[in-house]
């Protein structure tokens, strides 16, 4: 399935290049690495060697292992120049940019073809010839991926950028960059391949990187456990999808996605195979599940938080955790194939979304709020796939990403100019130290909490309106939807407040906090005006024309065609615009007054924090604790893992398995021993034996005869 | 006046039969060994009984593989004897006793 | 002298010289390994380079007259010399090819005393190993396949750990109790047939009648499960990996632990297709029962070695699983899995070697934060890992994906189960990666650690690029398989067919039926 | 003396076939008379080895004669007779080889004795493998003991040297006692002692009086190849003995029993002259002896006695193929089978002690803790006795393996796998054994017990020379053996 209008090769070279970018930054890690002599023979010599060694070892890294303050990392007190690795920076930005001008180009061209046509695809690689079907792989830019592309590549830069202010002086700054490339290259993957196994390629590859990002200052101990646990979550979702993956093979005998997305309506008449589609649906939704955090896996995501800021902004914000959405709008006839499955996910979502947000009511770490935060925003996007208004999930996904990125990048900018202090309960008044910062950062918070005409005002408002559309149950869902957005807004300003207003609750005389150089704070400013206008991407059907309402979904109207037919054909809902402007109008006010209420509750200080914890101790520590879930995996699932570990490997391996083999062995032994008794030596016994063995075979010689 | 064949066949037996739970019963070296000639000559007497039997069988034409068998275990006898107690001997000189039941250093 | 016969015992030859080397001459006794290890990989990759994967049938033969037995009523079961390479035995070889060297280079590190022994003893297995690989002669099949017990052997007793005369007895023991059974199992497959050629026998053999097939069948399946090891047969492994030296670990997981998968394929399938399709499902659970066993007892594990170990048991679980699944994305899968696993439990035993080396404890909570004072190590070691861990990209992805595939084609339960290793797998390897490589450096010792140096980063970079390649672009291996696996295949198809005439109701499902299924896209 | 004696006599073939016997009796006379001869005793070597070559070439010669019986059927030629000669003359070799410089004091001045003693001994072998009637093959036996029991008490001065001698002798007159006994009943219900002429006997050899004959004659041939219960000797014997007439004993002894054993059973298409019920019996007394022999060895510290019981559990494995005999399809099977095994048994077993006859000049027994780091102190020796044990535990590609595999297949050619499987799960036992002794030399520290160097000694290196050599060979060039086996 070439593409007719003219090769496109050089489409690889849009996850090509953060690739190159990725390994010249190992190179220069490398480099910087010799420069400080690590690789220089020590004075231990085979290990026995102490401090000495040590120091020469990695200079000024002396300091790490005694450095165990949790908020606190020392390669910013004492920064070690980068040396050579400085380069880093530069490249993986021009990197990013490159991708970035290249996916513009394609994108450009895509446009032009108009309606007909419906996709660029590069040249294809033969990537496994399982003798029944091949695997092949490919890059192809529908309109789905276009979005997807245009949002990982754009925001990804502009993280890339930041970030080179952000981890200035970190030990491993270029190792930072090859990571952060190679993890673009993994998300471009994802979202370019032609196939499902070339999309879990992806799938896995940002997997890979999140926990090496997440860890990324593993001399703490913490987040390198953080990453573990995250990968091994993923791991749990991907199992999933890959028996997902097997079914469709059954069903199709393929493995590429637009194949199968075209097959579905045709295969929907033959026994059986709906059925097996739900199962289908089911294990990759499964996966989704995994990666974009949701019930019951999301528990990862806080943790991840313990990685550099601009990785929880870029991966744990707004690219990798999406993808779970991106695969279920991508095969999205194989999801709206069955309504059953469709409210799964829609409740899946939105309880995740109403869990999350109750949990960001009371964390106390700013990085905290926005995963949870996150984790609540993504719960919506999966209500909106739950129903069945996939252009509204890419629309809040983009958005989305606009302002959680520049929210966490803001915060990042805090926590950078706090010196690494996280604790909102020890900030307070740094809209005086860092204007720019606490001026984007106060967009970010209107757009999260939809304040009325920012971006995310409209893509939430959309996703109730469909919700509500659906009718039945899912009023209810709706219902819990609206109370998140309430929740979302209160937590947000109580966010602000505490981070910007009141007293400063640090000592002023230890430290002034510093505004962040510029190439922090410019991608702030271009990400919050993003996040102003996202909006535009999608207004409200009852929006006059010239605003070209709905365009997002018009655009993504190719792709998204197979599942919307199968939902039509089940009889489809529209709102009457009365509707559309009374839920607007809801979600609205809904919005101020909680943002209001959040904020003039906390911007006097953490008085209001305490009085709640106070009054209602239980529900605070519930609450803090995202409902008690992590403790419970703990205690029911890896618990007992551990204990049947230890039992196989004691007590069937132990005891049972190698106690027969060793009995065998000593069984024989003591027969041995035994049987020296027959040798006694007395030459008599021994006549006797032979006599006796003789008369017996002569009496069984005679017998037989 | 003739002793029938099956007679000696059984007096060789009994004689056999002799010799082998003396070779059981008895300590002293000497007695076994002159049990096992007891064995010896009960094979002699029945290779004769024997073929005297099959003489009488094919009509007075004379077996002589049996007699020539008896003379052969004679002598072999009158060697093995020689042998065994010259072995005596030497054990005489070395334990100064000739009880089987002392000759069991190797065991087990 | 014909090319597969100088790969077999050019080995052989550097074994003598480097015995007839004085004891003290230690730096001869290397060179003249390395060079004869090297030599011998140049020949056998040459060998499998000029392999053409098209055809399914034997190539590079070598076939001369060896002796006969008696085979009853006085015919003669005449035995050969005959040496061929196929696309079942094609990656076999080259793995082995490969690692020889790479094992040899790694024994600079830890073989100080008797090395000229070990020299012999390594030569010596090599020579055993590729036979093992190439002979196309049951007789002389079982000959080497008994041969590479006793350096093996040697190997763990001499220069094992604490344990290791425990752990070779049982190693040596537990194997050979199964060889001997197969031993029997071979005495009567040549009695009723006449004869010992292996292509001869594959036609042979499926016409015996059934019941007779199956004991023979099992008598082959036993010996081979205890050496792969299939759970519950694997209790050696652990202990025999653990004492072995880092090379003997290698060694045994890199290759010798293939003899039992590659026996499994070449004979208890290839031979006996009947039985194989009965006892498929058994082997199946087994498959996945020791994935799930082997991954849970990796879990448990404080001494690294050990848990890579487990970890093995658990990884060739897969390789049954494939192998038994009977259809093409199973068997092709398993084929490279057992490449993909020498390879990266290879690398991971070197890599345990080595910071063994440094530091003399295999304990892991002697370690943490290693990676602050070797990244390097830490990148191969993490490169290892994620190999095995099935990271898509690297090559333990790929087999793992065809043999679930595979195994899903033929029982979704089964394979189900089998999926969670997946998960089982990370867990385990990265808790090993993290207590090695993160956290604080709370050691002393630990931080006075040298980086891996230009030998061993050498030594394991081909093992790497390996890796990659297969991960990005397996086909150029696959394809030297296919001709052989399909044509294995269509004798389990001609099977199937037979069973459904005989009962229409069995619904086998047939590679065939997928491979159309595959082509309608 | 009638004419027709004469010539029976003095016919070229039968002279021809009885060639190696003549030849190893002259030797042995001549060997006394250079004794007593002032200045001849030093021709003692050269007219020792003289003679066995000289059997050994007449015996090589007569391989392609044509199979036939001579002296009216009293000695029977076949080319197996002349392979069972070759084996017994190696194994006569090996013996006298080792024996060189092994004896000290006043033994030493018996060393004439001590070959002309081998000699015979040899002779009273080939006699037993070619006797092709009772009386012949008693001649024989007693030819071959008489010495033994003489060459175990050898060196008189050591108990357990005279208490081995007078064990083996009592116990073996006992045995002859029942082997004549046997012959005397089955000449009583046949009318004939020779193997022809009871085979020709038909209903009379399911007489009763016959039956009981033949399990006399069974039990005393069980005696020579020692299988259970007529083993328990085997031990105390065998390390009482001087070593070199255990290396020996050990090997010939067996092999001559064995090769009147399979005569009984009848050569080639010929049907056993046994009852079918023995072969159950035997197969059963094969199994248990394996085990047996092999757990007793599991047990044994001191390395002649752990020999001697492997010995017996070899004789087991041999005993199996006698059993199969009666299903076996190969005609001939059991006694190629059971040639090659003997064949690669007489030069591993007899290298084996060989080197433990060589060891002992280190002074004191040779054991498990006395070998231990043999490998550092002395490789080659350490190297010799690994490959032993390895081919004596049946690895490729030694000797021993194809002899194991030939047994086997002639068990499951006569359809009793389940006894083969049970025999070679003993054979796993076996090696627990076998590989300890490597463990010992290879793999554990040195003991430094040894009060003497060891002494240099050209006969035994040379025997395990060829030992080693021939192990070898036998593992990889099987073809050579097979052949001559035919």
């Amino acid at each position: 399935m070439q593409s007719p209008q003219g090769d496109y090769g050089w489409l690889w070279w849009i996850p090509a290049l953060p690739l190159l970018g990725s390994a010249v930054c190992a190179l220069l890690h490398f480099l910087t690495l010799r420069s400080r002599g690590v690789f220089a023979p020590k004075a231990g010599g085979h290990g026995h060697g102490g401090h000495g060694g040590h120091d020469h070892g990695h200079g000024k890294h002396g300091h790490d292992d005694h450095a165990h303050d949790d908020h606190a990392h020392d390669d910013h007190e004492h920064s070690v120049p980068a040396g050579i690795g400085a380069l880093a920076h530069p490249i993986a930005a021009l990197a990013m940019l490159g991708a970035f001008i290249l996916s513009i180009l394609a994108v450009k061209d895509l446009a032009a073809g108009g309606e007909q046509l419906t996709s660029i695809e590069s040249s294809v690689w033969h990537w496994i010839d399982t003798g029944a079907f091949n695997i092949d792989i490919s890059i192809v830019i529908d309109r789905l991926s276009a979005v997807m592309v245009l949002v990982v590549t754009g925001v990804g830069f502009l993280i890339h950028v930041y970030a080179g202010g952000y981890m200035k002086g970190d030990a491993g700054f270029a190792k930072f960059f090859c990571y952060l490339n190679l993890f673009v290259f993994s998300m471009l993957m994802l979202i370019l391949s032609s196939s499902l196994l070339g999309l879990f390629v992806g799938w896995e590859g940002v997997g890979l990187c999140s926990y090496l990002l997440i860890g990324f200052w593993y001399e703490k101990g913490w987040p390198a456990e953080a990453g573990q646990k995250a990968f091994v979550m993923n791991r749990i979702g991907d199992a999933s999808f890959l028996i997902g993956s097997f079914l469709l093979v059954h069903l199709f005998g393929t493995l590429d996605l637009s194949d199968i997305a075209a097959a579905v309506q045709g295969k929907l008449g033959e026994d059986g195979v709906s059925f097996q589609l739900l199962l289908a649906g089911l294990l990759l939704f499964g996966g989704a599940c995994g990666k974009s955090a949701q019930l019951p896996l999301f528990t990862w995501l806080p943790d991840a938080m313990a990685g550099p800021t601009p990785v929880s902004a870029l991966i744990h914000a707004a690219t990798m955790v999406t993808a779970g959405i991106y695969l279920v709008v991508r095969l999205n006839p194989v999801f709206a194939a069955s309504p059953e499955l469709m409210l799964v996910i829609g409740i899946v979502g939105v309880l995740t979304a109403f869990v999350a947000g109750s949990t960001a009511l009371v964390q106390r770490d700013i990085k905290k709020v926005l995963a949870y935060s996150t984790v609540s925003q993504l719960g919506y996007m999966f209500l909106a796939l739950g129903s069945g208004a996939f252009a509204s999930a890419i629309f809040h996904l983009a958005t989305h990403a606009f302002f959680k990125a520049l929210l966490f990048l803001g915060a990042g900018s805090v926590i950078h100019g706090m010196h690494h202090e996280q604790d909102m309960h020890r900030m307070g008044n740094l809209r005086k130290y860092m204007p720019q910062t606490f001026l984007t950062f106060l967009v970010g918070s209107a757009a999260l909490s939809g304040l009325p005409l920012l971006s995310g005002f409209f893509s939430k408002d959309e996703i109730l309106a469909h919700t509500f559309a659906n009718g039945g149950v899912y009023y209810v869902l709706w219902g819990i939807g609206l109370l998140t957005a309430m929740m979302t807004a209160f937590y947000t300003w109580r966010m602000v407040a505490l981070t910007f207003f009141g007293p400063e609750r640090f000592d002023t005389k230890k430290f002034q906090p510093h505004e962040s150089p510029a190439v922090m704070t410019i991608p702030l400013i271009i990400l919050a005006v993003l996040s102003v206008i996202g909006g535009a991407l999608s207004f409200p059907p009852v929006f006059p024309a010239i605003f070209h309402p709905e365009f997002l979904h018009h655009w993504l109207h190719p792709v998204l065609q197979p599942g919307e037919e199968l939902i039509a054909a089940r009889g489809a809902h529209a709102l009457s615009h009365t509707t559309e402007w009374a839920l607007l109008g809801l979600g609205s006010v809904v919005a101020l007054a909680l943002a209001h209420a959040g904020f003039r509750k906390h911007m006097a200080g953490i008085a209001a924090d305490e009085a709640t914890a106070a009054r209602s101790p239980v529900r605070t520590a519930f609450l803090s604790m995202a409902w008690g879930l992590d403790a419970a995996y703990q205690k029911l699932i890896v618990g007992p893992v551990r204990l049947v570990a230890l039992m196989i490997s004691a007590v069937i391996d132990g005891t049972f398995i190698d106690g027969f083999v060793n009995g065998a062995g000593e069984v024989a032994l003591s027969f041995g021993s035994r049987m020296r008794a027959m040798t006694s030596g007395n030459i008599a016994a021994y006549g006797l034996w032979m006599g006796a063995i003789t008369a017996l075979i002569a009496l069984i010689f005679v017998w037989q005869r | 006046m003739s002793v029938p064949s099956e007679h000696l066949l059984v007096l060789a037996a009994i004689l056999f039969g002799i010799g082998v739970a003396g070779f059981f019963l008895r300590r002293n070296v000497i007695i076994v060994l002159m049990c096992i000639e007891l064995m010896l000559n009960a094979a002699n007497l029945s290779f004769l009984a024997a073929s005297r039997m099959h003489t009488l069988a094919n009509g007075g034409q004379p077996d002589t593989q049996g007699p020539i068998f008896a003379i052969f275990i004679i002598v072999v006898a009158a060697i093995e004897a020689a042998v065994g107690l010259a072995l005596v001997i030497a054990l005489y000189r070395n334990k100064q006793t000739v009880s089987l039941d002392e000759v069991a250093d190797l065991k087990n | 002298m014909d090319s597969l016969t100088l790969l077999v015992f050019l080995p052989l030859l550097g074994a003598l010289l480097v015995a007839l080397t004085p004891k003290s001459a230690t730096g001869a006794q290397r060179a003249i390994t390395l060079l004869t290890m090297l030599v011998t990989m140049v020949l056998g990759l040459q060998v499998c380079l000029d392999f053409n994967g098209a055809s399914a049938a034997m190539q590079h033969l070598v076939d001369v007259p060896w002796f006969s037995l008696p085979g009853g009523s006085g015919v003669d079961i005449p035995v050969h010399f005959k040496l061929g390479l196929d696309g079942i035995s094609v990656l076999m070889v080259a793995l082995t090819a490969l690692l020889g060297p790479i094992i040899v280079l790694s024994t600079w590190g830890h073989i100080h005393e008797r090395v000229k022994e070990f020299m012999v003893w390594l030569l010596v297995m090599q020579t055993g190993m590729l036979g093992v690989f190439l002979a196309l002669d049951l007789v002389l099949f079982y000959v080497f396949w008994e041969v590479t017990l006793v350096p093996l052997y040697f190997m763990l007793g001499i220069w094992g750990g604490e344990r290791r005369l425990y752990a070779t007895i049982k190693f040596f023991l537990y194997t050979l109790a199964g060889s001997l059974v197969m031993m029997i199992g071979v005495i009567l497959l040549l009695y009723q047939t006449k004869t010992a050629d292996i292509e001869a026998l594959m036609n042979l053999a499926p016409t015996l009648d059934s019941t007779r097939q199956t004991w023979i069948f099992w008598s082959f399946a036993l010996a081979f499960m205890i050496k792969v090891p299939v759970m519950p047969f694997h209790t050696w492994l652990p202990d025999a990996h653990t004492q072995a030296p880092t090379s003997g670990s290698v060694i045994l997981a890199g290759v010798l632990l293939k003899m039992g998968t590659y026996g499994l394929l070449r004979f208890c399938i290839g031979m006996f297709p009947g039985p194989a399709l009965d006892a498929a499902p058994i082997m199946m659970v087994l498959g996945a029962l020791g994935i799930v066993y082997g991954a849970f007892l990796a879990m448990a594990q404080h001494d690294i070695k050990r848990l890579i170990a487990c970890s093995s048991v658990s990884h060739l679980g897969y390789v049954v699983l494939g192998l038994f699944a009977l259809n093409q994305a199973g068997v092709r899968g398993s084929v490279l899995q057992m490449v993909n696993h020498g390879l990266s439990t290879g690398l991971l035993f070197l890599l345990v070697g080595m910071i063994y080396e440094r530091r003399h404890t295999r304990m892991l909570d002697q370690y943490g934060g290693i990676a602050k004072v070797m990244p390097l190590y830490a990148l191969f070691f993490g490169i290892a890992v994620f190999s095995s861990v099935g990271l898509p990209g690297l090559n333990g992805f790929v087999g793992e994906y065809m043999i679930l595939l595979g195994s899903f084609q033929a029982s979704p339960w089964i394979a189900a189960v089998s999926v969670t290793g997946v998960i089982f797998g990370a867990v385990y390897l990265l808790m090993a990666t993290r207590k090695l490589l993160f956290g604080p450096l709370t050691h002393a010792e630990n931080k006075g650690l040298n980086d891996i140096n230009w030998r061993e980063a050498g030594l394991m970079l081909p093992i790497v690029v390996l890796c990659f390649w297969i991960g990005v672009a397996p086909n150029v291996f696959l394809s030297r398989t296919d001709a052989s696996v399909d044509q294995l295949l269509s004798r389990i198809d001609a099977q199937r067919a037979k069973v459904a005439l005989v009962e229409p109701h069995s619904s086998v499902p047939s590679t065939a039926a997928t491979i159309r299924a595959g082509e309608t896209r | 003396m009638n004419k027709q004696v004469l010539e029976q006599m003095l016919n070229p073939a039968a002279l021809a076939a009885l060639s190696p016997l003549f030849t190893l009796c002259g030797g042995a006379m001549l060997l006394l008379l250079a004794d007593i001869l002032p200045g001849l005793a030093k021709l003692r070597s050269a007219l020792f080895l003289a003679t066995i070559a000289v059997a050994g070439w007449f015996a090589w010669d007569n391989l392609g004669a044509p199979a036939g019986g001579h002296i009216f059927g009293s000695f029977q030629h076949s080319t197996a007779l002349s392979n069972w000669t070759l084996v017994f003359l190696a194994s006569a070799l090996i013996g006298w080889a080792v024996a060189q410089c092994y004896y000290q004091s006043e033994e030493a001045n018996f060393l004439a004795e001590h070959d002309v003693l081998i000699l015979v001994a040899t002779a009273g072998m080939v006699l037993m493998a070619g006797a092709g009637d009772l009386l012949t093959f008693f001649v024989g036996l007693e030819t071959l003991s008489v010495p033994l029991y003489t060459l175990s008490g050898f060196r008189r001065a050591r108990r357990e040297s005279v208490e081995a001698g007078l064990k083996y002798f009592v116990l073996g007159a006992f045995a002859a006692g029942m082997f004549l006994y046997g012959a005397a009943l089955v000449y009583a219900a046949t009318g004939t002692i020779t193997i022809e002429g009871m085979r020709a006997a038909g209903a009379a050899l399911s007489s009763p009086l016959a039956l009981a004959g033949f399990a006399l004659i069974a039990g005393s041939l069980f005696f020579k190849i020692s299988v259970f219960p007529f083993h328990l000797w085997v031990p105390d014997v065998y390390q009482g003995a001087p070593t070199p007439v255990t290396a020996f004993m050990a090997t010939g002894t067996k092999a001559a029993a064995f090769a009147f054993l399979l005569s009984m059973m009848g050569s080639a298409g010929s049907k056993p002259l046994l009852p079918e019920s023995a072969a159950l019996v035997f197969a059963w007394i094969a199994v248990i002896t394996m085990g047996v022999g092999n757990l007793g060895a599991l047990v044994q510290s001191d390395l002649k006695r752990m020999l001697a019981y492997s010995g017996i559990a070899h004789a087991g494995t041999m005993l199996l193929a006698i059993a199969s005999g009666w299903h076996d399809t190969q005609p001939g099977g059991a006694q190629n089978a059971i040639l090659y095994y003997m064949g690669a048994y007489v030069f591993t077993a007899g290298g084996a002690f060989g080197l433990i006859a060589w060891l002992e000049s280190e002074g004191g027994p040779v054991t498990m803790d006395s070998i231990k780091g043999l490998a550092q102190r002395r490789p080659m020796i350490a190297a010799a006795l690994a490959l032993f044990m390895l081919s004596l535990g049946g690895m490729p590609p030694l000797g021993g393996f194809w002899g194991k595999y030939l047994v086997f297949s002639c068990a499951v050619r006569a359809d009793m796998i389940p006894l083969a499987v049970i025999g070679v799960l003993m054979s796993v036992i076996a090696l627990g054994y076998y590989l300890r002794v490597i463990i010992n030399m290879y793999m554990q520290p040195s003991a430094a017990t040894s009060q003497h160097p060891l002494a240099a000694r050209k006969g035994s290196m040379l025997a395990v020379g060829i030992c080693s050599l021939m192990v070898l060979v036998l593992g990889v060039m099987p073809r050579w053996f097979l052949d001559l086996i035919g």
